[in-house]
Formats: structure tokens, C-alpha cells, sequence
């Protein structure tokens, strides 16, 4: 019966919205994307080293946002923080797709006995959040970006495998790839040529809202210790360092805290908008 | 500094009279104490648990030992009411206080002194059973009279004693040391939870003069923001060792509250791995100390607060020798002319910290000054105190490292060769060993001498020592100052 | 009829987007208990005009015009929602197309009839509207109605479903019922029982009616008038028998022959609303010829002729259609029955029987066309037919390749040989992939500029300009999109083809292009067709030979003329009369 | 039905199985002596060696994982290398405390996100709709410690109207209690709210969408009630799905919360065990969280198949 749908006038996806949302999240992704790489090669002081003679100074002409204990300008630190915090999303983000997609590919692709033993494994690897490996992890391999940033990875991995999944469960009913099997074209062809691409669209939804998790659990992680270490200037730790300084220099607590705000931000409201964009036939439904 | 932390205790001393006097007056004081501290106990038992943790908390409190330390660090008796010395140094007689009983209603006497140090030989696996090695025989002479034969004198010996070593227990409350402990002292536990608090009340018979606090909870916070925080909101009333000082000034515009500045055993050392390739050669070591700016660093690190000492000798420790803390003025200079003349260039040094919020401020610090004399450090901060005892402490796999000693005359331990240092020095271990023989004077020269020689050698760097600061509310009277032993002695606070 | 004020009166109602106009200015009015049709394309406008009444319109489209009912002094576009409200479901009442989705699955059916007569006051109390609710499901004709109205929306069929719509419509005794392809989602016999059902009830309640279709087979049913739609104009209005018989505007005039399955044109191909695409490209680039020689040589005349045979109630297993000598498509007592999926560690797999010895031949050459509802059993057929599915029981050879048991590697051969043409112009056309890399797709071992001239010649064999070829599937119509998985399933030169609902997605008039395409194609290429439909008026017009297939069994199978004229099986002869042709309808509704 | 469950309870079973298997051989490669660690800096090497055999620690993996868990499925989790108290009391308080936090912020989170999430949706197109959505957006993006720690600023430094940490058990005083519950309940639930309102958004619009609510239209119902009575229901369960997630993510993720605030929380004992290396501690607490995070999707499950008939039917 699904010739009858497809042939009564398919309705518009949600919301002209959507292409409002999605350019702010490019605009302040945008943001994110130009401190990061102007610090690699830029900065307006060393965020690293440390000046005993400019300890905690307000924010003036000279340091934009103020020093912070070390001396370090802040400005300089949030800008060169924005490597960390997009680094450890893309290879969070990263190593969560290439584990969790080709998974759920291959168990949507055999529904039944595989499938059943595969998602099983799934729900097991979904009870070890990503908080708790990166507190195991950073026991045993010792906390650092890499630690958090596997952790993060394999914790999210999941997620990806779930959508891939239900996504590769639809596009194996419809009928072109019917048609692939019928022309004698093996699962690896049709995982890669029909299912790949089509689901696509939801997996980049996916991806870009684990990525602002990514950035935000970055930043939780730094705050108890198991994130980036000194002197690599990461938004967590600067917040955790701030903590100290609170009634010394509030605005310390501020700038990162803005940061990381508008990077997260950046990136739902770019998921949101590419959700919107994508043909709604393909949303996970159940 | 000597002079006006003693007017300060005399006042405060003075103080707890007048105050207990008056608030009796009007109706029911309040005694009822919450101190909030940083590490927490695992368990109870500091006979087979280490770390500085249990005693700060039950020693002096809970346990009592012959004598204590007060807050000078001097020796004074505690359950012991006096004690003779033979003059060969090795026969100790204690005359013990009468009518002691131990929380559990067992009494104290010179059987419990017998079985107490007894046990420690084989029973003890934590803080120090090897303290007691001078002990050649204990006996109980009466049930007040203790007697306690040396193998060989030993200066060291009594100072020992008034540790957890030396502190008493009765076979009868040996159960479970780990929750439950039994001692003589004015407070028992009622309750602890690890991680959160450990609750203390006053011993209703307790042999000395009770303390003025009844109930007394210990909390355990995990970061000195949440510490000061609750100070703040009055969650807690004191704050014994705050350990991130830039959270201090506020609380002294504040009149709400009261900062007392006193003296503590805790050096914070830049630990130079004395065997390894980098640092074998004493003129690189010495290079290191030309290069690093002290002041700078405490000043960054530790907001300016702390003591130069230049060796591992705290003022507290009769041997103490400021001079020693200009041995080696900033000069980065002379740190490279060194470097040059030890043939070495471009130096990398794996520099391994324990994750302690000072040593990681602090190697920040450090690494930028080395780098300014071309040695490069490669920071690492190992998690502690897990990983940082397995690699550095116990497999010395590590060129440099920053961690504080908080142990009371712990430079004795820091010279044995085969200690972390690595620091090998014959001589220096033979001097100690005379010293700890000699008469009290010649004991105090020859200590000096042997700490000299290592400040020299430049065995480590010994930034600063740490200031024992404590943050109270403005209300509270006779808070123990400085930390010369590992305990925090409840006794002495009022209202 | 014009004397007394009509029911429903619709003047000059527009519909628009901010972008574009869907409805220009349609007028036409309903008389009380009059039973009008709204036919047209899809696109047409007919369903908008049912919103826009219903005042359900979504937000994004405006209306202007007036839209009256009998007894409402508002109008209803202008009306405040509150108004509406009242009207809805009680003056007014509608039923939709998707009895799938249209109800609340999370609700018992029993409840939401009875909810509507709450909502409206219409009976004091939930007891009292949850009995009438029984009893409007009895009128409904559902089976014990007790029962179902305790049961959730997936325990019904998609006829119960649609009775359950039509009972809740009913409930207040509205005086305008709309249908919006109440049928189209349901099998032909079903369908037939709903629409005499709509048409009893609204006969006996005098309630006037708009049914919205495509079908103009609906429309005769059950309307005494009938409004033609198309591009959001209203082009013809006037009474069944009339349009039907003598349609006046050019556009009807051709939606009829285009929709009359049985009226051909001396190429024995069916009348098409716009020129026929295909004639033009006859001259195909590529000739067949040579790649068919070896492969048609074996002479198809004479033709061979199916025995017209039906399955005995309970009587032996039967061969059909036995084909003397090799045919293209041998299958003996095959058998197909699959677990329900989500069986496992404890609870016993439900097991559902598929086919059932199924027995039958198809000659080389031979249009052997399988009609069946859905759940016959004629996808797994038809899937196991390409080897896409494998047989529990039974042998099943295709050109000689045996399917059971076979793997990958064999079929290779087989692949090319047997191809597929899907229902679903969507969905089964690669979205993300243009025209000539899914043109391409069944092509191997051949270079790459060899396989884009024999794309395009296929595409322009299956009447297409080379420049689709870059072009993504969504640029184009459904028609155009059958076109292009037909020149998919062509291009390997196969001899079998197999078209599963090949137009039943489409309109009628586009229906007929791709058929005479096929038809044509089938001709020329000397293919072995076998079409799966459900549609027996198509299969008539296509197929030489026809299988009925019910209940996972192929119950009577003959040549489709005889079948057709001469049904020996119920279950045929009830097949039959649900699709009435044409002329018949229009016999019926003049007399 | 009854198959069905009894389906899942098997599948519920294996997994924990599995799970405690790879809890233990996470663990076991933990480098750091925990031996070393109990006797402390002055202990000589052969005191460590005596220490690592007395706690069983050179036992071959299998023995001890048997060991292990065996007793854990007798409820005994063992006794603790560092405090040698039995561990099943230590791990219950502070999952306990935990659960208390977690469900209020949860309840907070609810109480907020419903009727804002509905809000933004119905309004979507109306210029508040799109506001409050942005402000929504904005507080997903705002780290859950960081309004930790602003809240004990303002509200418990500066205006010293709550305390700024610790926990009271409800049982000594509840008034004391709940005053420490309110802060960090706040920063967890404020987040978690502002999450969840996204997800409530998403899922009534996609409601609002289904036929069967423009069936209700039809039928006379108002817009609202046609949500209200149709649709809220059928938009529970993809929530449904979060919740349990997010749930069974903040039992651990409420670490951060429970160090800004110095709660005693089962992720508070994790972070202090794993330093203490008291391995059987942490086993514990491990399995513990990931038993109770399998025991919520079990749970979710169920109460899908309470919710939808549809999945009743269908094992």
C-alpha cells in the first residue's frame, strides 16, 4: 500500500525554520572553527607559559579578557582552547561512527538471529556511559585528552550503531534494493552504495549533536581532573582553575563558561537545522 | 615569627577562659564543632593504613601515647605524668597518670605500655613500625611505672613516640581498629562514613580536663573551593590546612572570620632522581637550583604564601638554618655556565607529579623557568596517590618530580639511599646515625651539619615549606596553629 | 434539485501557498442526501477541497471564497475555530484515506467512536455513548462489534479499520459525510463491501456525500453525480451515467479511455491521455536483435494455450497452466512459511504460511499475470520467482536454473536473465543515485563508456532523452520513474521480466503509457512476462494467461479471457465482480 | 505477554552476566599496587609482596572473577581492601544518595521540560515559541556544573539562604535534608530539563503531524484537546526512551554535580575508590551502575509494552 502514500503529495518538511537554525549553527560553529585554527597559528600572548608579573589582571586594552592565576591571558587560552574542545569532538565523534555505524549497518542488514545477538551487545556496551569509561580509562591508561577522548568515542559509539540501524532497517525494505539483490549485488555493495548514502543524512543529524555532547562532557571531564592536562589551555580545566578564583576574578568563570556555551549551542542548533533539512521520510519512526 | 605566634597562643590560651567563663553564665554555650578537611580516611587503623589522613584526625583525639607534641614541638608529657632519662641514654622510666581508662572502660597501665609497643614489631605495617627498632625490652614495673630499655640512644626515639607509633591500646579494643577504635583520649567515634565525615564525642571520663567541645564532626571535602565555600555559608567552622591559598585573602577583609598563619612540616620538594643519568652529576643538580626562582614560584603557585627553607629542615625542628634558604639565589646564569661545565646540552627530564592541584600549579611554573636555562621538562601528572607511589616512589622510574613532605623530621628517611632520591651518601647516612646517638647538643649540631651537606649536594630542591593556615570563625579560640606532628589536637578549641 | 438550499454550497474557493495557487475558483453545490463524486489526479486539488470545508487546511495555505452549510449562518472559512469545533464531526463528518494511520493506535477503537458523540453532547455520559458506539459498530456490519470495540486499531483488518471511520462519521448523524479515497488502501473485494456500505448508509440517513477518488469505478458506485477535477479547476459536473457515457471536456473525455482497460486502439494498446510518448522512439538505437536471436529463437508460435483449471475445496494439489516441452518457468509444490520475526530464547516463533504446494508453469513467451490480494501470497511468489526469497518446499526453475538452494555465485547467469519491475516508483528508484548509475546498476563486467551508451539507448528505448541520465530520481514524475526502472530491468536484455504492481501507483492516465510501454517492450524483446497485481482489469488487458492466487494457493488459472467470463472458483467469481469494467459500470448507472 | 517478559528477563540476565565479565576485565588490568598503597610510602617491598597475597591479588584472573561473582549474586559484594568494611552497605548508601538526586532533578526536569517542550511546539511558528525554543537550546548548552557552582555562589556564599554542600540523611533530618537537596538538585535538573523539553518538542511536533490527530480534528475536537487527548500520549514514548537513558546516564554523569556540591553519590565513591585502587570497591560500584542502567532499559521496555498495545501482541 505504500504506492497509494507515495503518490498522494508528500508533505513539506517541518518548518522553513529549519534554515534559520541551521545557519546560526554555522555561524557560531563558524566562530568555534576560526579561533581554533588562528591559534594554531596566533596567539595574542602564550597561553602556556606562565608570567609571575601579570598575575590576575582585570580585563583592559592590553588583555582583552583579563589574566588568569598563572598570569596567562585568557583571551589567548579560550581562543587556543578551542583546539582541544573541537579536537576532542571530531575524534570523539569519530571513532563513536566508524565503530557504531558499520555495526548497525551490518545488523540491520541481517535482520533475525545476528541482529538479536548483536544489539544485545549493543545494550551492553550502552550500560558503560562515557563519564564511567573515561574514569576507568583514565585509571588505567592515566587521564589525559587522548584517554578522554577514546572514552568519549567508544561511549557514543552506541548511539550511532542504534541509528544506523533503524535507518539501514528502512532502507532495506524499499524496493531499489530489492532491485540491487535481484541484479545479483552482494550485501557489501548495497551496505556501501544504497544504505551508505541514504542514511547519511540522519547520521550527520547524529554527529553533530554528539559532537556539542562531546564538547560538554570535554569540558565535565577537565572539571574533575580526567580531561586535559596543564598547561594546554582546555575550557573545562580554565572553569575548574576559576572555581578557585571565583571571588577573586568572577569574570574568570565567565569567558570559558561563554565558550563552551556558544560551541554546544552551535552545534544542536546546526543537528536541529539539518534534521529539518533532511526529507523527513528517513527519521527514525519506531 | 616565633615571637608572635606564641604571644597569639598565650592570648587565645587566655581567652578560652574568659569565654567558657562568661558563655556558662548565659545559659548553654554552644560546643559543637564541624571542621572541614581534605583527605579523607579509608579506614580507622593506622597501624596497617597509611597516609597523614588518620592521624591528623584520631591521634591525640582518639589514642593518646606516652608524650606529645605540642604546638611548639616541643616534647611534653601526655599519659605519661614525667619520665628519667638513665644517662647512657637507654633506660626510660615513665611514671604513668593513675586511674586511666580506655573508652572501652579497659585500664590503662604499664601492661597496656607493654602490649601497645610490643605489638607495633609485628603487627604494625603502616606509618612507621621501624621507629621502635631502639627498643631492646619494655617492662611494666608496677601498674604506674613503665620501664623502657634502648638497644642503643637514640634522639630520635622519644620524638617518635609522640606519633602513632607510640600512641597506646588495649587488647580488648583491638576488634576492629578499622571502624572502631579505642583509646584514651577526650573524644571517641561515633560514627564515620569515608568520604564524608567522622564524627567525634567528647569521652564522658576521660582522665585529663574534658574539652570544651562536645561533639566535634570532622568533613571531608575534595577540592578546597567546596571547603572554603562551606566555611562561607556556614556549614563548617573551621578550616584546618587550607591547601589553595589564593581562596585566603578573602576571608581576611572578612570579619566574620579569623586567618591564623602558623608552621608546618610540609616541604614541598622538587625531587631530583639522584641515580638517574639526568640528574647523577651534582653540578646539573645544582644548575636546577640556580634556575628555579623559589619566590616566584610561591608566589604563582601558592599565591605568595609559604617559607623559604632552602633545606628539608622546617623552623619548628631545633637544627632549622635560614641561611641555608639564600644557598642558591636565582641565577640562571650560573645555572647554564654549571650545565656547560657538566658537559651537558638541551637537557629533557621526564617530570612526573602526583595530580595535587599545588604540584600541578607549581610544575607549570618550574617547567617555564627550566626552559629558560635549556632544559626541557616533559610534565606529567600521574594520578595519586596510585599510579605516582608505583612509578616514582617505588620503581624511582622518573627523572624529577614535586610532591610535598609532610612527615615531621622526615629529612633522615629522604637520605636513605634507598629512598626515591636515590641519593647515595655515606657520610651523610653515618652522621645522621651519630647524631640520632649523640647527646642532646651535639645532636643538634650534627643534624645541622648533615642537612647542610644534602642542601649543598643539592640532593633536592626544597621550594618552600608550606604554611599551615588555618580559617575559622571569628568566634573560635585556641585553634592549633602550626602542624609540627601529623595531628589535628581538638583539645585546645573554644568558643 | 436547486429549489431547496443545498447542503453544502462551495463558491469560488482558492486555495493557495504563498508560492503558488492550488485551487482557482471552484464552485459547486451539494443537495441535501445527494451523493456527489470529486474525481481527479493526484495533485488535482480534490483532497484540499475536502480540507479546506472540513476548515482543516494546514496553516501554511490560505482560502478564500465561501464555503456554506445548510443551516450555518457562518461561513465556514471565516468562522471562528470554536464554531468549527461544534460543526465538525457533527454537522459535518469525514473519513480518510489511510485507515492505518488514522486512528489512535494507543486508543480502543470502541472509545474513540463513543469520544465523538461526548465531545459533541450528543449522548449524556460515557456508558451511554460507549454503547451506541456497539451499536454503531454493528451498523457498520463489523463482526461481533461487542468485542471489537475493545480491540486497539492493529488488531483490525484495513477494511474493519475503515469501518470503524466510517461508524465514527456517522455517529451524530452529520448532514454532510466527505470520503477521501475511502478505498484506495483496501483490497478490491474489501473495498466493494465498504463503498455499497457507504452508500447504504448515507442512503438511509439522507445524508449528502462528497467521495473523493481517482477511480471513476468508485465514483459509479456510488454517486449520483460526479465533479471532474484537474489543475485545481472543476472541468465537467454532471450525472454519472452521463459523464461516463458521453463525457464533454476534453480532459474527462480522455481520463475515460484512458481508464477504460478494455477499449484498445488498433495496436491493441490503450487509449493515452497525452500523445504517446513511446511511438516516436520506436526506432530503438540499440537493436536487440542480434543479443535476442539465440535467445527468441525458440519460435513461440503456435501459442501455447493454458488449460483453464480451478482448485477443488480440499481436492488434490493441482498443476496448472502445464506447459508441454521446456517452459521458461517451472514450479512443483512449492511452499513458503517464515517465522514472525522477534522469536526467540522463550516465546515459540509464530509460523506463517506463505505458499502452500504451489504447482504451475509458465511458457516461454507466455503473459502469465498473478491476481491476488494482499496476503495471497503473490509477493513471496513473485520474490521467490527472481530468487530473491528461498523456497521451504518444492522446486522452483526459472530457465532452467534451479532457485532452491542455489547461491549467488550460480545465479550470476540467472541474474541477468530475470529482472524486476517494482510498484513503488519511489521507493524503487535509489534517491541519492542519478538516472545512469541506476540504469547501470544490473550491468557488469562492462566499461564504462560502453555501459553509458547502452543506458542510453535503453532509456531512449523506454522513451527518454539522454539528458535524464544526470539527473537524481526525485526530478521526476511517478510515470517517468516507472519508465526509468523498466529500462533498469531491461538493460541486461533478460528474458523473463516480472512486474510486481507495476502501475498500481500510478494515475490512469500515466497507467496506460507505461502499460502500452510494456506491452510494446514484451513484443519486442520476446520477454516472458510475468505481472503480479491485484488489479484484475489491468491483468485482463495484459496478460494472456491469469493465476488466481488466495490463501498462499493458486485457486483457478486460465487464459484470462475465460477466467474473466467464466470464474469456476468463488473466491474468482467475487474477484470479478468487485471490478466491474467500464461499459458495464456505465450500463449499470444508466439503467 | 507473560512470554515476553519472561523473554526479556532471560536476555536481561545474560547480559548482566556478560557485563560483570567485562567489568572485571576492565578492571583487572588497573595498573598502580593496590597493596603498595595500603601500607603507604615507608612500607619496604617484601611487606608490599606479603600485603598482595594476603589480599589475593596474585590469584589467577578466572579464580578471582569466579570468586567474585559468585558472591556478588549471593549479595556480597566483599569486603574492602582499603576501609575492610563490607562493601555492599558502602555502595547502597551512596547509590541511595545518588538515586534520591537523580530522581528529583529528574521530576524537576519533567515538571519543566512537559509543559515547555509542549509549549514550544504548539507555538513553533509564533515569534514566542521560537524565543522560549532558543532559550531552551541555550540551556542544553550551558555545562551542568557550571550553574552548579553559580548557584552556590548566589545562593548559599552570598546569600547564605542554603548550604553550600554535603548531605543530611533524610532519616537524622529531613528539613536538613532537603535543604541540601534543593541546590544540587537545581543544577541537575536545570539541564536535564532544558534537554528533555528539546526531546518533548520534537516528539509532539512529530505528533501533531499523525493522521489520527487530524481524525480527532475532524471529530470536533479543538486543536489542544486533539493533542492533549490523542496526541501526548502516543509523543510518551520516544520521551520515554530519553528519560531512561538519561536517567541511566546521570547515576554516573551526577558525579560532577556531587563533586561541586561534595555529595557522598556512588560516583563520588567510584572516583574515590578508583584512586584508593580498592579494586573490589570499584568492581562493585561498576557493576552496580551498569546492572542498574540494564535494569532501566528492561524496565523502559516494559513500560513501552504497557503503553502501546501494538508491541503487546508482537514478542
Amino acid at each position: 500500500m505504500t504506492a497509494i502514500k507515495s503518490a498522494t503529495p508528500t508533505r513539506r518538511p517541518a518548518g522553513h525554520g529549519g534554515g534559520a537554525t541551521l545557519w546560526a549553527g554555522l555561524v557560531l560553529i563558524g566562530l568555534v572553527l576560526v579561533a581554533a585554527v588562528v591559534s594554531a597559528f596566533w596567539t595574542p600572548f602564550d597561553p602556556e607559559g606562565v608570567f609571575s608579573d601579570s598575575i590576575l589582571l582585570p580585563p583592559g586594552a592590553e588583555h582583552l579578557l583579563g589574566t588568569d592565576s598563572f598570569g596567562r591571558d585568557v583571551f589567548s587560552s579560550i581562543l587556543r582552547g578551542a583546539q582541544i574542545s573541537l579536537l576532542v569532538g571530531t575524534v570523539a565523534v569519530g571513532i563513536a561512527a566508524v565503530l557504531g555505524v558499520p555495526f548497525g549497518i551490518v545488523a540491520g542488514m541481517n535482520p533475525g538471529r545476528l541482529d538479536q545477538f548483536m544489539m544485545r551487545g549493543n545494550d551492553i556496551s550502552l550500560a558503560f556511559p562515557a563519564l564511567l569509561l573515561a574514569i576507568i580509562f583514565g585509571a588505567i591508561f592515566g587521564a589525559g585528552t587522548v584517554t578522554a577522548m577514546v572514552a568519549l568515542g567508544i561511549g557514543t559509539a552506541p548511539a550511532f550503531a542504534l541509528i544506523a540501524r533503524s535507518g539501514t532497517m528502512q532502507i532495506m525494505s524499499r524496493e531499489y534494493v530489492q532491485a540491487a539483490r535481484a541484479s545479483g549485488k552482494g550485501g557489501l555493495f548495497i551496505g556501501l552504495r544504497h544504505v551508505l548514502p541514504n542514511i547519511s543524512g540522519m547520521l550527520i543529524v547524529q554527529a553533530s549533536v554528539s559532537f556539542g555532547i562531546a564538547v560538554l562532557a570535554e569540558a565535565a571531564l577537565s572539571y574533575l581532573g580526567l580531561g586535559t592536562p596543564p598547561p594546554t589551555p582546555s575550557w573545562g580545566r580554565m572553569l575548574q582553575d576559576a572555581q578557585g578564583y571565583l571571588f577573586i576574578e568572577p569574570l574568570l568563570i565567565v569567558w570559558p563558561g561563554i565558550a563552551i556555551a556558544v560551541a554546544v549551542l552551535g552545534f544542536n542548533l546546526l543537528g536541529d537545522g539539518l534534521r529539518d533539512r533532511f526529507d523527513p521520510k528517513m527519521q527514525v519512526k519506531r | 615569627m616565633f615571637a608572635s605566634l606564641a604571644t597569639v597562643m598565650v592570648a587565645s590560651m587566655a581567652l578560652v577562659g574568659c569565654t567558657s567563663g562568661s558563655t556558662t553564665a548565659e545559659g548553654e554555650p554552644d560546643t559543637s564543632l564541624t571542621v572541614g578537611l581534605l583527605a579523607t580516611p579509608g579506614n580507622l587503623d593506622y597501624t596497617t593504613t597509611a597516609g597523614a589522613a588518620i592521624p591528623q584526625a584520631l591521634l591525640y583525639n582518639v589514642y593518646e601515647g606516652l608524650v606529645k607534641l605540642d604546638n611548639e614541638g616541643t616534647i611534653i608529657p601526655l599519659l605519661a605524668e614525667s619520665w628519667t632519662v638513665s644517662d647512657d641514654g637507654l633506660v626510660y622510666d615513665f611514671l604513668l597518670h593513675d586511674g586511666v581508662t580506655f573508652s572501652d572502660g579497659s585500664p590503662f597501665t604499664a601492661e597496656s605500655v607493654k602490649f601497645s609497643l610490643e605489638r607495633v614489631k609485628d603487627n604494625w605495617t603502616a606509618n612507621g613500625p621501624a621507629y621502635l627498632d631502639p627498643i631492646a625490652s619494655i617492662e611494666a614495673v608496677s601498674a604506674t611505672e613503665a620501664r623502657i630499655t634502648l638497644s642503643k640512644p637514640s634522639n630520635s626515639w622519644l620524638f617518635n613516640m609522640s606519633g602513632p607509633v607510640g600512641t597506646m591500646f588495649t587488647e580488648s579494643g583491638l576488634a576492629d581498629l578499622a571502624s572502631a577504635p579505642v583509646g584514651t583520649g577526650p573524644y571517641t567515634v561515633s560514627s564515620f562514613k569515608t568520604g564524608d565525615s567522622l564524627v567525634l564525642a567528647a569521652n564522658a571520663d576521660y582522665w585529663g580536663e574534658a574539652p570544651y567541645m562536645t561533639d566535634v564532626t570532622l568533613r571531608y571535602f575534595t577540592d578546597a573551593t567546596a571547603q572554603t565555600n562551606a566555611l562561607l555559608s556556614g556549614d563548617i567552622n573551621l578550616i584546618s590546612g587550607i591547601s589553595q591559598f589564593q581562596l585566603v585573602d578573602q576571608f581576611k577583609s572578612n570579619t566574620d572570620f579569623q586567618v591564623l598563619e602558623g608552621a608546618s612540616t610540609g616541604e614541598v620538594t622538587l625531587s631530583m632522581n639522584n641515580a638517574s643519568d639526568a640528574f647523577s652529576d651534582v653540578r646539573v643538580r645544582q644548575a636546577v637550583m640556580y634556575a628555579i626562582d623559589r619566590q616566584a614560584v610561591m608566589d604563582t603557585a601558592n599565591s605568595g604564601y609559604g617559607l623559604l627553607i632552602g633545606s628539608m629542615v622546617p623552623p619548628t625542628d631545633p637544627w632549622y638554618d635560614e641561611s641555608l634558604a639564600d644557598l642558591y639565589p636565582y641565577d640562571p646564569d650560573q645555572a647554564t655556565e654549571l650545565l656547560a661545565e657538566a658537559g651537558v646540552s638541551d637537557l629533557t627530564v621526564a617530570f612526573k607529579i602526583p595530580n595535587l592541584p599545588y604540584a600541578v600549579a607549581g610544575a607549570q611554573v618550574v617547567k617555564d623557568q627550566l626552559a629558560k636555562v635549556g632544559i626541557t621538562a616533559n610534565v606529567t601528572a600521574l594520578e595519586f596517590p596510585a599510579v605516582w607511589l608505583d612509578e616514582v616512589f617505588s620503581n624511582h622510574d622518573y627523572d624529577m618530580s614535586l610532591i610535598m613532605h609532610s612527615e615531621p623530621r622526615d629529612v633522615t628517611a629522604f637520605a636513605a639511599p634507598t629512598y626515591y632520591a636515590g641519593y647515595d651518601s655515606p657520610a651523610v647516612m653515618a652522621k645522621f646515625a651519630e647524631a640520632d646517638a649523640a647527646d642532646a647538643t651535639t645532636y643538634i649540631e650534627l643534624m645541622k651539619e648533615a642537612t647542610t651537606t644534602m642542601a649543598e649536594e643539592a640532593t633536592a630542591d626544597w621550594l618552600y615549606l608550606q604554611p599551615a593556615i588555618s580559617l575559622a570563625d571569628a568566634d573560635l579560640v585556641g585553634v592549633p596553629k602550626n602542624t609540627p606532628s601529623l595531628a589535628l589536637d581538638l583539645s585546645t578549641i573554644a568558643r | 434539485m436547486s429549489e431547496s438550499t443545498p447542503t453544502l454550497s462551495v463558491k469560488d474557493l482558492r486555495v493557495g501557498s504563498p508560492f503558488n495557487d492550488l485551487l482557482h475558483g471552484i464552485s459547486f453545490d451539494i443537495a441535501a442526501g445527494e451523493r456527489v463524486g470529486l474525481i481527479g489526479e493526484s495533485g488535482s486539488g480534490k483532497s484540499l477541497t475536502a480540507t479546506s470545508v472540513m476548515g482543516l487546511l494546514p496553516e501554511t495555505l490560505a482560502a478564500t471564497g465561501t464555503i456554506r452549510l445548510n443551516g450555518v449562518d457562518a461561513d465556514l472559512l471565516t468562522a471562528g475555530e470554536r464554531r468549527l469545533n461544534s460543526l465538525r464531526g457533527n454537522a459535518m463528518a469525514m473519513v480518510f484515506q489511510e485507515p492505518m494511520t488514522a486512528l489512535n493506535p494507543l486508543m480502543r477503537v470502541g472509545a474513540q467512536v463513543a469520544e465523538i458523540m461526548t465531545v459533541h453532547r450528543t449522548e449524556r455520559g460515557r456508558r451511554p455513548a460507549r454503547e451506541r458506539a456497539v451499536e454503531l459498530l454493528a451498523q457498520v456490519k463489523l463482526p461481533n462489534p461487542a468485542e471489537a470495540a475493545l480491540a486497539f486499531p492493529h488488531q483490525l483488518s484495513g477494511g474493519q479499520r475503515q469501518r470503524v471511520m466510517l461508524a465514527m462519521a456517522m455517529a451524530n448523524d452529520p448532514q454532510l459525510l466527505l470520503c477521501d479515497e475511502p478505498t484506495t488502501a483496501l483490497d478490491v473485494t474489501v473495498q466493494a463491501e465498504v463503498l455499497k456500505l457507504i452508500g447504504n448508509l448515507v442512503t438511509e440517513r439522507g445524508t449528502a456525500l462528497l467521495l473523493i477518488t481517482h477511480d471513476i469505478a468508485v465514483v459509479a458506485e456510488v454517486c449520483q453525480r460526479v465533479l471532474v477535477m484537474h489543475q485545481g479547476n472543476i472541468v465537467e459536473d454532471g450525472p454519472v451515467g452521463r459523464v461516463l457515457t458521453a463525457p464533454q471536456h476534453p480532459y474527462t473525455q480522455k481520463l475515460i479511455a484512458a481508464s477504460d482497460l478494455s477499449s484498445v486502439d488498433d495496436r491493441g494498446r490503450l487509449h493515452t491521455m497525452s500523445m504517446p510518448v513511446i511511438s516516436t522512439q520506436r526506432v530503438a538505437p540499440s537493436s536487440p536483435r542480434p543479443l535476442q536471436a539465440d535467445a527468441a529463437a525458440a519460435p513461440i508460435l503456435p501459442p501455447h494455450r493454458a488449460a483453464h483449471q480451478r482448485l477443488e475445496q480440499g481436492g488434490p494439489p493441482v498443476i496448472f497452466n502445464e506447459v508441454a516441452g521446456k517452459p521458461a518457468i517451472s514450479v512443483r509444490s512449492l511452499s513458503r512459511q517464515y517465522r514472525r520475526r522477534g522469536g526467540g530464547l522463550f516465546a515459540p516463533a509464530p509460523i506463517v504460511h506463505g505458499l502452500r504446494e504451489v504447482s504451475f508453469d509458465v511458457a516461454e513467451g507466455e503473459r502469465f499475470g498473478i491476481v491476488g490480494e494482499s496476503g495471497s501470497g503473490k509477493s513471496t511468489l513473485m520474490r521467490i520467482l527472481c530468487a530473491l526469497d528461498q523456497p521451504s518446499g518444492g522446486t522452483v526453475d526459472v530457465l532452467g536454473q534451479s532457485i532452491g538452494g542455489a547461491s549467488e555465485r550460480q545465479l550470476r547467469d540467472f541474474r541477468s536473465q530475470v529482472q524486476i519491475v517494482f510498484q513503488d516508483p519511489m521507493g524503487s528508484l535509489d534517491p541519492r543515485m542519478r538516472v545512469r548509475d541506476i540504469v547501470a546498476e544490473p550491468l557488469r563486467h562492462i566499461g564504462r563508456a560502453e555501459a553509458l551508451a547502452r543506458v542510453e539507448a535503453q532509456l531512449a528505448a523506454v522513451g527518454l532523452d539522454a539528458d535524464v541520465m544526470h539527473r537524481h530520481p526525485h526530478q521526476f514524475s511517478g510515470g517517468q520513474r516507472q519508465r526509468i526502472s523498466i529500462a533498469r530491468a531491461l538493460i541486461t536484455r533478460p528474458r523473463v521480466l516480472v512486474a510486481d504492481e507495476a502501475v498500481s501507483a500510478l494515475d490512469v492516465s500515466v497507467r496506460a503509457q507505461v502499460l502500452n510501454l510494456l506491452a510494446d517492450l514484451v513484443d519486442e524483446y520476446q520477454l516472458t512476462l510475468v505481472f503480479v497485481s491485484h488489479d484484475l482489469g489491468v491483468i485482463r488487458h495484459l496478460c494472456d494467461t491469469v493465476a488466481v492466487i488466495s490463501d498462499g494457493r493458486i485457486v483457478e488459472c486460465g487464459p484470462t479471457a475465460s477466467v474473466y467470463d467464466r470464474p469456476l472458483h468463488p473466491y474468482t467469481r467475487q474477484l470479478v465482480s468487485a471490478t466491474p469494467s467500464l461499459d458495464e459500470l456505465a450500463r449499470r448507472v444508466v439503467n | 505477554m507473560v512470554f515476553v517478559v519472561l523473554r526479556r528477563l532471560g536476555v536481561f540476565a545474560t547480559t548482566v552476566v556478560v557485563a560483570s565479565v567485562v567489568t572485571f576485565l576492565m578492571l583487572s588490568i588497573l595498573p598502580g599496587n593496590a597493596a603498595r598503597i595500603a601500607l603507604g610510602v615507608q612500607a619496604t617491598e617484601a611487606d608490599v609482596a606479603a600485603q598482595a597475597t594476603a589480599m589475593g591479588l596474585d590469584r589467577p584472573a578466572i579464580v578471582r572473577y569466579l570468586d567474585w561473582f559468585g558472591h556478588v549474586l549471593i549479595g556480597d559484594f566483599g569486603t574492602s581492601t582499603v576501609s575492610r568494611q563490607p562493601i555492599g552497605p558502602e555502595i547502597t548508601d551512596a547509590l541511595g544518595i545518588t538515586v534520591i538526586l537523580v530522581l528529583t532533578s529528574v521530576v524537576l526536569a519533567l515538571l519543566f521540560a512537559i509543559p515547555f517542550g509542549i509549549l514550544t511546539a504548539v507555538r513553533q511558528r509564533k515569534p514566542d515559541g521560537v524565543i522560549l525554543s532558543g532559550i531552551s537550546q541555550i540551556g542544553v548548552a550551558v555545562p551542568g556544573f557550571l550553574a552548579g557552582m553559580l548557584l552556590v555562589t548566589v545562593f548559599a556564599v552570598t546569600l547564605r539562604w542554603l548550604p553550600a554542600g554535603g548531605w543530611i540523611d533524610p532519616a537524622e533530618d529531613f528539613t536538613g535534608f532537603l535543604e541540601h537537596l534543593i541546590l544540587p538538585a537545581i543544577a541537575l535538573g536545570s539541564v536535564q530539563g532544558a534537554v528533555l523539553s528539546r526531546y518533548v518538542r520534537s516528539s509532539v511536533l512529530e505528533v501533531m503531524r499523525e493522521d489520527f490527530i487530524r481524525t480527532a480534528r475532524a471529530k470536533g475536537l479543538g486543536a489542544g484537546r486533539a493533542l492533549f487527548w490523542h496526541g501526548l500520549r502516543n509523543a510518551a514514548v520516544p520521551v520515554m526512551t530519553v528519560l531512561g537513558l538519561q536517567i541511566a546516564t546521570l547515576l554516573v554523569g551526577a558525579v560532577v554535580i556531587e563533586r561541586v556540591f561534595s555529595i557522598p553519590g556512588l560516583g563520588s565513591l567510584l572516583l574515590d575508590k578508583v584512586a584508593l585502587r580498592d579494586l573490589p570497591a570499584v568492581q562493585g560500584i561498576v557493576l552496580v551502575l551498569v546492572v542498574f542502567v540494564l535494569l532501566l532499559n528492561f524496565l523502559v521496555d516494559l513500560a513501552f509494552t504497557l503503553i502501546d498495545p501494538r508491541l503487546r501482541s508482537a514478542a
